[in-house]
């Protein structure tokens, strides 16, 4: 049986809710027995959407003693002494053991380059922490390219790529071996089985984007793909083992 | 305290609201109101399209106006429809001009060496100032025109409040970068900055007559800061900037 | 004056407006009424659907055809999907294509070198001129960027429009490999201003028929305040000489 | 008072009541401004005098609606008497009811809507009924963000609605909105405009004075996400009288919130 490693869920109440959607703890955990996801890596709303400070915070709170979530915190380079500095961010990851971190540049209006997060990544670089970011929200397939050769050393996952992406993606692929893609939402026809073909399944990242991505497609995608049991391991779980697994904090 | 204006605009917009101080009278009661000495004014027919016309329009209007200076609009010299170094150099020389003004995406071009390179070699040569408006080279823009000209002292105005994480990596990474405190307007903002940045690079402006010359003194007056960096950001910076011009 | 047109789409558009001519038979009587005496061509299918097909196309609507020279429009080859670079010059060679046209925003690709640096080495390799509309470029310093990543490949930018002047200026001043298409380069002298600063050899005629205006094309040379063999060199001569070094 | 005298001899701004309309406190998501807890703010409040201030939880209103009025609850029980509060309401949640936060004085004062943050929601839209017919039970001053002019008109249409409650126009009076505020003021009687703004030229208080009458004006500053000191100095300097700069300053604001 096939278990799974969601990359990619955002735990916590939000502003914008529709009826029906997993809104609760609850019902994330109810969808995650039911596509057999055994874990998820996880960050919380506030963090991401109103106030990152104290959303990080409630992330530990609403995750203390869960085994079932990965905690994962977003990350703010600090000027004007608005945040934690890079050496303090990463003390706290490691006293509550969070094993990643997302960027948000266009939420939270910063630049990528070297001289604003420089710090920030020279960091994940030390500790094999591997990088979270969404493509389309946050910067586009383009300027994903600048990044991984901006941190060569930084494993950076890419979520939300859509279905649109693959001739701008192909050449990134083949460039820059620290770009990892996540499955959510690739459901380009045949998209997880040329890509396996092309670039090899170690490249491929399973995620759902709960709660606003469907658990029941992801886990689907990746369950019907026409690719060997080994590559469909790889993809669910085995690629992002290998990846947390190497986090020195 | 004794104020300088660093930038504020001369001559009739196209559109305006109705009681906006717009007229150079109107401009020079409201300076009197809030005890600013002087300042470097740049004319709106430069700054909207003729550059060069709109420039020598200036000279003939502040020449009766001791209180007021020339800032001269700018750009690259494309089909020789702008002065080329020399003759820039010479013609601000004659006029008593010391600071100039860019827009690059107002005036469409791009700001990158390739089309710059003369104009911002001559800025950089004479050490003359260099303004614009935070909209014409938002986000790494800044970054850029920074990093591509190291030996051009920069002065951004019209800033308003959401750029304090773009500004703070491009402080850190390039010594040229003054900020106008025309709006300013984060809570502490200037604490804030002469906190981690240091006074000497805050340049008090007024942006008149879009700006508020009221908003912009009393930011200055009102900040928890020392006397002597008020009087820094009020005079004495662009008094320092305007004392290295060679030209 | 004999004028060669450098953009001309064949084959069935997807949107057409009442009068636009549409079928060959229409663009030809076009041609003739303005005096052009050939036209590099394109399919429309291979701008706006599957472009092999619309390569493919192209070949059929152009069989035995002396008037249009074969334009084809190329992809990057990823995951498989377009040609091979050794594919694609074979291709040409064999149905005697000898220009490409791209369309980045359209199609959805980088232009960077990561990206395309082998297919633009062929081109420059075989002095195959890439042709590109303006507004496929993300802006002036992108454009800047492509001419100064490929300096052996010669490409023509055509409806640059009137108000990037400054912007082409020092392009055109550093990139000797940028040459504009003059079919809507409306800009008041702007044909004898480009003539004076940077010389006739950067302009190629073209038109973009059917939804652009070959009359007003043709006007632009002929009334240019131009000597005789600036214009010639523009209505076909510039074209003619980069068609001619092709080699495949 | 000379009010001039005030901004040069950089004195607080004693002896005149100073209330201000329109603050926030909290993180701002979007990018970095100021401090922006409730105590740092009262301390700039001291620095300049000002005697009071209502505010919102940003990060509630973009975010948690719960957390964000018991974040505003918390700070105005540890700053009594300065610091007053909106309580926000959340179109998306059904369980949303601002009725506990006014069952007994917590210190809020009034209701802020900020639709456009909430999803783009219409400010008169139907989900935000409740706290409208609970603002207009207890004559509650509404305070909205409209900077649009379809945002201004759609808070006159709430003001035509509920005629009990008042509406203050939060930015409206000096954006390109400005003359769709000056028609809802006077049209309506329950309408006023505050001073909130990040950047508008001097005159521009003084033209909206002159078009819907001082006691239609409030004094706001956006504070703590803006210093309020720009906006306090544009009207200490403005061209007013002493008795209109009193009147903008804090006197009207009197007259329509429970202080």
């Amino acid at each position: 049986m096939l278990r799974f490693i969601d990359a990619r869920c955002m735990l916590g109440e939000r502003c914008i809710i529709r009826e029906g959607d997993p809104n609760t703890k609850e019902a994330i955990l109810e969808l995650m027995d039911r596509c057999h996801i055994e874990k998820a890596i996880v960050y919380h709303a506030m963090a991401r959407e109103s106030e990152l400070p104290a959303g990080n915070m409630a992330l530990i709170g609403e995750t203390a003693g869960d085994d079932r979530f990965i905690r994962q915190w977003c990350a703010l380079p600090s000027y004007f002494g608005e945040y934690m500095s890079a050496e303090d961010f990463f003390d706290a990851m490691k006293q509550h053991h969070v094993t990643s971190m997302r960027l948000l540049p266009k939420t939270c209006g910063y630049s990528l380059r070297p001289h604003s997060i420089g710090k920030l990544m020279d960091l994940a670089a030390q500790c094999h922490m591997p990088v979270f970011i969404d493509l389309g929200t946050e910067l586009t397939t383009d300027e994903s390219y600048d990044l991984c050769k901006m941190y060569p050393e930084v494993d950076l996952v890419f979520g939300n790529s859509g279905y649109r992406e693959n001739r701008r993606l192909g050449p990134i692929l083949e460039q820059c071996p620290n770009f990892y893609l996540g499955t959510g939402n690739y459901v380009a026809h045949c998209g997880i089985k040329l890509f396996c073909e092309y670039y090899g399944a170690e490249r491929l990242i399973f995620d759902t984007g709960l709660p606003t991505g469907s658990a029941t497609a992801a886990v689907s995608l990746i369950g019907y793909a026409e690719i060997s049991d080994e590559e469909k391991a790889l993809i669910a779980h085995g690629n992002i083992e290998r990846l947390l697994g190497e986090v020195r904090l | 305290m004794r104020f300088f204006d660093a930038s504020c605009r001369l001559g009739r917009p196209a559109a305006f609201g109705e009681g906006m101080p717009w007229q150079t009278d109107e401009i020079l009661e409201i300076m009197a109101r809030c005890h600013i000495d002087g300042a470097l004014a740049y004319h709106i027919v430069a700054r909207e399209g003729e550059t060069q016309d709109g420039n020598e329009l200036l000279l003939r209007e502040i020449a009766q106006i001791p209180q007021l200076q020339p800032q001269w609009c700018a750009l690259p010299a494309t089909y020789d429809e702008f002065l080329h170094a020399d003759a820039l150099r010479d013609a601000m020389k004659e006029n008593g001009v010391r600071t100039l003004r860019i827009a690059p995406k107002s005036f469409a071009h791009s700001a990158r060496p390739y089309a710059m390179k003369e104009l911002m070699g001559f800025a950089a040569e004479c050490r003359v100032p260099v303004f614009f408006d935070y909209g014409e080279a938002p986000c790494d823009e800044l970054y850029e025109i920074c990093h591509d000209y190291p030996d051009v002292s920069f002065v951004i105005t019209n800033t308003a409040y959401a750029l304090n994480r773009w500004l703070g990596p491009v402080l850190d990474a390039c010594g040229n970068l003054y900020l106008g405190t025309g709006n300013y307007v984060p809570h502490r903002g200037l604490e804030t900055f002469c906190k981690y940045y240091a006074a000497d690079r805050l340049v008090f402006n007024t942006n008149l007559p879009t700006g508020s010359a009221t908003a912009a003194v009393s930011l200055v007056c009102f900040a928890d800061i020392s006397k002597e960096e008020k009087e820094l950001i009020a005079h004495g910076n662009i008094e320092r900037l305007l004392g290295e011009v060679r030209l | 004056m004999r004028f060669i047109d450098a953009r001309c789409q064949l084959g069935r558009r997807c949107v057409i407006r009442e009068n636009e001519p549409v079928t060959k038979a229409e663009i030809l009587e076009l041609m003739d009424r303005c005096r052009i005496e050939r036209a590099v061509a394109y399919h429309a299918i291979a701008k706006e659907g599957d472009v092999k097909a619309g390569n493919m196309e192209l070949l059929k609507d152009t069989e035995g055809d002396s008037r249009f020279l074969r334009q084809w429009v190329a992809l990057p080859h990823t995951f498989g999907e377009f040609m091979s670079v050794e594919e694609l010059l074979k291709g040409m060679k064999e149905n005697s294509v000898s220009s490409i046209r791209m369309f980045p925003k359209t199609h959805g690709y980088s232009l960077k070198p990561y990206a395309l640096g082998k297919f633009m080495d062929a081109m420059a390799e075989h002095k195959i001129p890439v042709f590109m509309t303006y507004n496929e470029l993300a802006s002036e310093d992108a454009l800047y960027a492509m001419l100064t990543d490929y300096p052996k490949v010669n490409f023509i930018i055509s409806d640059v429009s009137y108000r990037e002047e400054r912007k082409l200026f020092p392009i055109l001043e550093h990139c000797p490999n940028f040459h504009i298409g003059t079919g809507n380069y409306v800009v008041h002298g702007g044909v004898k201003t480009m003539c004076e600063y940077f010389g006739a050899e950067r302009m190629i005629f073209d038109t973009g028929l059917p939804t652009g205006s070959a009359a007003a094309a043709v006007s632009l040379i002929c009334f240019a305040e131009i000597s005789e063999e600036e214009k010639t060199l523009i209505a076909s001569g510039n074209l003619e000489r980069m068609l001619s070094e092709v080699e495949l | 008072m000379d009010f001039r005298e005030l901004v040069y001899g950089q004195k607080p701004f004693e002896g005149v009541f100073v209330f201000d309309v329109h603050g926030h406190i909290g993180f701002e998501q979007g990018s970095q401004l100021g401090p922006n807890d409730g105590e740092s703010m009262v301390h700039t409040m001291d620095r300049m005098g000002v005697d009071g201030i209502c505010v919102s939880f940003s990060p509630g209103i973009r975010g948690a609606w719960k957390r964000g009025n018991d974040q505003t609850k918390d700070t105005c029980k540890r700053l009594p008497g300065r610091v007053f509060g909106y309580a926000v309401p959340n179109p998306f949640h059904a369980e949303c009811d601002l009725t506990p936060y006014f069952e007994e004085d917590l210190g809020f004062r009034g209701v802020k809507i900020h639709g456009n943050i909430q999803g783009e929601t219409p400010e008169n839209d139907p989900r935000y009924a409740h706290a409208f017919e609970l603002a207009n039970r207890l004559k509650l001053p509404v305070l909205f963000h409209a900077w649009m002019p379809y945002e201004v008109d759609r808070a006159a249409d709430v003001a035509s609605r509920y005629p009990d409650l008042n509406v203050i126009i939060g930015h409206g009076g000096l954006t390109f909105a400005r003359d769709r505020a000056v028609a809802a003021c006077k049209r309506y009687d329950n309408v006023f405009c505050d001073t909130a703004i990040s950047s508008a030229p001097d005159g521009s208080i003084e033209w909206l004075v002159d078009k819907v009458g001082v006691e239609k004006v409030l004094y706001g500053s956006d504070m703590s996400f803006f210093d309020c000191i720009h906006t306090l100095g544009k009207l200490a300097l403005a061209k007013l009288s002493d008795t209109d700069k009193e009147k903008i300053l804090g006197l009207n604001a009197k007259k329509i919130f429970d202080l």
